[in-house]
């Protein structure tokens, strides 16, 4: 094959890694599905946060990050994961969650706020979960997530499973302490955690450099104070995101070890839909330039054209179901019905939830 | 016609004024300069004030927090905004130890002139982790002072007090009002030219003779609708008493209005157990037994995390209705 | 003879129980393993049980107690340890937030069975940063469990209770306490073969008739002393009340010795402002409010951080002369 | 000078650095003086831990760690001080506080919980302050120091003073969330502060092994990691200390940026005096080779003797005086009277203490 006379823009020096050859033509479609999935979801959702509905409010309250433009991460990095291993993530969630399998009726539900929804309402935008999934969250806090996905790596190890966590994190979380704390517990004690930084060059209004001091290396590179490995990954390209990473996981499954990964990425939209500024501390230029450019979905959809995996039809096929999945799941989740007020005091307290003789005993509430 | 502004408007002002009337006063937090801050309270500031005295931090409310308390006792006057007051959990080290227990170690060489800043309620469908209540937390810890304001009005007087104050003051505003309008008079309205109110000082927010709802924060605003409603629909007069700063406690002013009204119910969004309420409760009756008609009644938010559902959270949180109900229960 | 142990060996003899009871408890925490524990609570553990079951941490308290919180979550049932419960300061947000929210955010889908244990007290002269007595500002959570044993026999009964426990459960223990001696059977004295106590059940350490001096850990014996000097001084029958579990808190056992005794002293080594007492103390006048012969009282450490002076810090905690003299002020 | 002859362990590489060669015979018999005093101080608060007193107790309350063995570090480093730099440590605090200029009978008087301690009985061991000495403590809380040693550097770049800020660290506080935060804001901002990590090489009973991920340059090359200055030094050799924290200072004083410093050391005694075990996680041997071998005042003695600055009577001398300095300082905090009772609830609030109209409105204690 005359790869050298291939654009430059498709071609990917790691279609040709071991992990990449042995993917089929169903798996590579698998993952545009999956990211078209991811942003006609976004899309309605952003829509949803945006409507005035019947009683004159939005169908969403509170907060809505949505993951456009930075699909590719989710999708290429879980599509490496087997029985044994889990995912963890932030607030800027919907992708990850669509992707280890949640069903968009019961995301768009929560989103609503509605009991129908994965956390039955209770937890919204920030906080899916879907632990039959090896998914656990959904965090609001910022890097308050880290110490818990070195804790699902020490709950493998404990347990003797080969697998390993991924846990994402944003650009702007690496300066918690909490994420110290958990890189140097990951390598003191050899657990098989990944962290991702999924950097899209913003903490809110904050550009990476305003945020973090770090070598040129890199952010990942901040993994050498621990001795502890670390890559660099262009996030628009799923063959890279997956070789690279495959590496990591074979790390955690073989040796049990810990690496960080710094994946280059960019949100399209503000930071959350009620960032009002997000044409402000970055230039409408910039913007539309990763739109152009850089759109991991366009990246992917031109090579899988170029390897002749699909046509323009198909590509349009897809979108077209994953936007029509979409709309059925806001249809869904309007026509669903708000949790009833008396389960508000539901789902605190396992023992009370079971009715355990634990759960009986003594007052556990006390707003009356 | 006196004039109305915002409660995010009213601490912008107040800001602003602190920012020009001492050259050690600096505003640091996350989105608070070139941003214009999350919620736009520190909104024109670093336009104005520049880099040096409104400054962007890193997420990371541990450090920057702790290096203003350090920066405080070299005499800096750092304002803090906590994007969400919930984000002091990370911060609590700092906040409890550093802030509040360095003067007393030091024998009282120290002090620690830092305001902390930011919003701490529910309401807005942010979920638990975003919708933390800690007034009563922090008010547990001598050496620290909390405020939690209820108008423009109020937060206007109070942050100004809060950053003259040479102890650390923790100000606890609320999302839900930033955008509600109050009076609050030009400073040439005001005799001394600027409106201060001191920390430690109770506000009747409506005079009455039947039962007192005491309350501080937003809950002060439920309460007051309540009032509305106990007198209309009920013929109760009731006497609405903000705490505005809870430590220090104007305890002074609470007492008598029970004395007065014998009848008292506290209102808080706070969770119920070791709420402010509690202290509240158990302070009044055990000064002012024998003037009880009946027992103190509390009412907080319904004693679970913070929920996300829109119409749910509404149900969490004390409104009118609930008031009006548990008065009537002891009048 | 009944055998007497300390509060010390009993907690150790419960963790020792449950590590054979169920594989998947793990204990860790700084100094615990190799070093025995700084305080000896874990002595042997680790010779007995290896490097799997019990595990020397780093100074890293939000890392490893997050670390446990998501272990947790997949089956493990891991009991930290804090060597000062003070330290839970910097490991808060994990605490408050990651333990105590993921089940309802979730919607119930999951939980997080560990238990964070160590000596929360006063009165050891190691200053204010190290005698923090949070009982109260975790119990505010909802999500949460705390414990506060007063006694070697309460001591070995809640801490297995706690690891079997399906929520997380703070389990604060007094340093002053270690070692001192109570009964406590051996296993096969005790019906079902060992020693298990609810949590949530109040227990009466005294019966008593005239007033009811109701307390939580370290503060338990303090009033039992008063009791003492009382009966023999004073001719007054108190009833001590020892809520062993602050949440879920046993009101039924409170309410029922208030009822009797028409008169109630709260007791705590806690800091008074919304401390457990503000709470006790007004649940009871707001449930038992006809049977109250006198306001309940409330008598906790001074409100001032710890000092470390060892004579000043003894004025600064409640001894029973104090609570003798509360105690007459109202029978 | 025949400098090659010299014997290899008093001959020190960095004596002629010029900070070095410009001290007065006067200037490096102080350092003597004050490492004699801080051991001398240290060795009769043991003994005070220890007695059994006339009320039948210990003189001395709670916690007692003692600096035994790392004199040097405190001595050298802070001779490098200037009117505008500042001083903050952790709990093992006395041989700072002596080298700032603090007198041994407020420090005495404050392990004896009296009225005249440095901190009124108030603060104890860990708790020394003394800002009219640009010292600021003194801390329990492991790390829980350095964001404030960033402030104490804020502080001084914000007032426009020409200084910096010596912020000292174990080596097991490195792996506190708080200190990873300071450091990204010490770099960030560019903020005039030197984090001192004095490597005992224990937590505790927890070799640094055992603690802390790190790659094979040391604990202070975690700098790295922040694009941050660092460098290690060997805490036996008061001219390599003043060497090369002079390279730090003159960093902070002219171009306002950070460094770490790792410096290498040993604590002789427990971790506290409480400590049962300081010769179970370590042995005897390792103890007493460090005494024998390493110790810094006979490695100090031994280089002035060489230099021909002292004679071993000068050395008896000092030393005795040292001795007797803090034998009157038992004797003067034994005769101190305790803290009234009623003084306990002062130095709460600065504006209560002061009487003023915010101290007076409202009440601030809620204990009756
Ligand atoms: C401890 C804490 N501080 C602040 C926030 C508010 N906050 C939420 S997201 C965010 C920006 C995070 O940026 P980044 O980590 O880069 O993730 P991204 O949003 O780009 O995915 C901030 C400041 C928070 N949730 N938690
Ligand atoms: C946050 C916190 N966790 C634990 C402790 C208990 N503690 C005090 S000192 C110490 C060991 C610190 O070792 P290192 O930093 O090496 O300093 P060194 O004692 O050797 O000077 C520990 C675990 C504490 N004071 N604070
Ligand atoms: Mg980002
Ligand atoms: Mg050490």
């Amino acid at each position: 094959m005359a790869t050298k006379s291939k654009p430059k823009s498709s071609a990917s020096e790691y279609a040709d890694a071991d992990i990449n050859k042995s993917l089929s033509a169903e798996d590579k479609i698998e993952f545009l599905r999956k990211m078209l999935r991811i942003r006609r979801f976004e899309q309605e959702s952003l829509k949803n946060y945006q409507v005035t509905n019947k009683s004159g409010g939005s169908n969403i309250g509170g907060f809505l990050h949505v993951y456009i433009g930075q699909e590719s991460i989710a999708v290429g990095t879980i599509s490496l994961c087997g029985e044994n291993d889990h995912v963890i993530t932030a607030y800027r969630d919907h992708g990850h969650a669509l992707t280890v399998g949640m069903n968009m009726n019961e995301c768009m539900a929560e989103l609503f706020g509605k009991a129908t929804g994965c956390s039955k309402g209770k937890g919204g935008s920030m906080h899916y979960f879907a632990p039959d999934k090896n998914y656990w969250g959904g965090h609001g806090i910022v890097a308050g997530q880290t110490p818990l996905g070195a804790g699902l790596a020490y709950g493998l190890k404990y347990k003797g499973l080969k697998g390993c966590c991924l846990c994402y994190l944003g650009d702007g979380a690496i300066n918690q302490g909490a994420y110290h704390e958990a890189l140097n517990l990951a390598e003191l004690w050899d657990l098989p955690v990944i962290y991702i930084i999924e950097n899209n060059g913003y903490s809110m209004g904050t550009s990476q450099e305003r945020s973090s001091a770090h070598s040129e290396k890199g952010l990942a590179a901040r993994a050498e104070a621990y001795g502890m490995e670390w890559d660099v990954i262009n996030g628009e390209d799923i063959y890279e995101i997956r070789a690279k990473t495959q590496i990591a996981v074979k790390r955690a499954h073989e040796e049990c070890r810990p690496t960080i990964l710094e994946i280059k990425t960019y949100r399209w939209e503000g930071h959350s839909i009620a960032d009002a500024n997000k044409e402000k501390y970055r230039t409408k230029e910039e913007i539309q330039k990763f739109k152009d450019e850089h759109d991991p979905v366009q990246v992917w959809k031109k090579a899988m054209l170029e390897e002749g995996v699909i046509t323009e039809d198909d590509f349009k096929q897809i979108n077209k179901e994953a936007g029509e999945e979409a709309k059925a799941a806001s249809k869904f989740a309007d026509e669903s019905p708000f949790p009833e007020v008396s389960s508000i005091q539901d789902d605190i307290y396992w023992e009370v939830d079971n009715n355990t003789e634990a759960g009986r005993t003594g007052r556990h509430f006390f707003h009356d | 016609m006196p004039r109305k502004i915002t409660y995010r408007k009213a601490l912008n002002e107040g800001l602003d004024e602190e920012l020009a009337n001492d050259d050690n006063v600096v505003i640091i937090g996350e989105e608070v300069a070139e941003y214009n801050g999350a919620y736009k309270v520190t909104e024109g500031l670093w336009d104005k004030w520049g880099d040096k005295r409104v400054v962007d931090a890193p997420i990371s409310e541990a450090g920057f927090i702790g290096m203003g308390i350090g920066a405080s006792m070299l005499g800096v006057r750092p304002v803090m905004e906590l994007m969400f007051f919930s984000f002091a959990y990370v911060a609590f080290d700092q906040m409890m130890n550093n802030a509040a227990t360095c003067r007393y170690m030091s024998g009282g060489l120290i002090n620690v002139p830092i305001v902390v800043r930011g919003p701490a309620n529910g309401g807005t469908n942010v979920g638990a982790t975003h919708s933390h209540t800690p007034e009563n937390i922090f008010a547990n810890m001598p050496g620290l002072k909390v405020v939690s304001p209820s108008t423009a009005y109020d937060a206007k007087g109070l942050i100004k007090s809060a950053i003259r104050d040479n102890d650390p003051v923790y100000f606890m505003e609320s999302t839900v009002l930033y955008g509600q309008e109050w009076e609050v008079p030009e400073n040439d309205e005001i005799e001394g030219g600027e409106l201060l109110i001191p920390l430690g000082s109770a506000d009747i927010k409506k005079e009455g003779t039947d039962i007192s709802l005491i309350a501080h924060g937003r809950a002060v605003i439920t309460a007051l609708e309540a009032a509305e409603i106990l007198s209309a629909e009920h013929g109760i007069n009731a006497e609405v008493v903000d705490l505005r700063s809870i430590r220090p406690l104007d305890e002074q002013t609470i007492l008598e209005s029970v004395k007065k009204t014998n009848r008292a119910v506290y209102i808080e969004e706070n969770k119920p157990f070791c709420g402010v309420g509690a202290q509240i409760a158990s302070m009044i009756q055990e000064k002012v037994f024998d003037y009880l008609d009946a027992p103190v009644l509390r009412i907080s938010s319904m004693d679970s995390p913070a929920i996300y559902s829109p119409p749910l959270e509404k149900a969490q949180i004390p409104d009118a209705a609930l008031i009006v109900k548990k008065a009537l229960s002891i009048c």
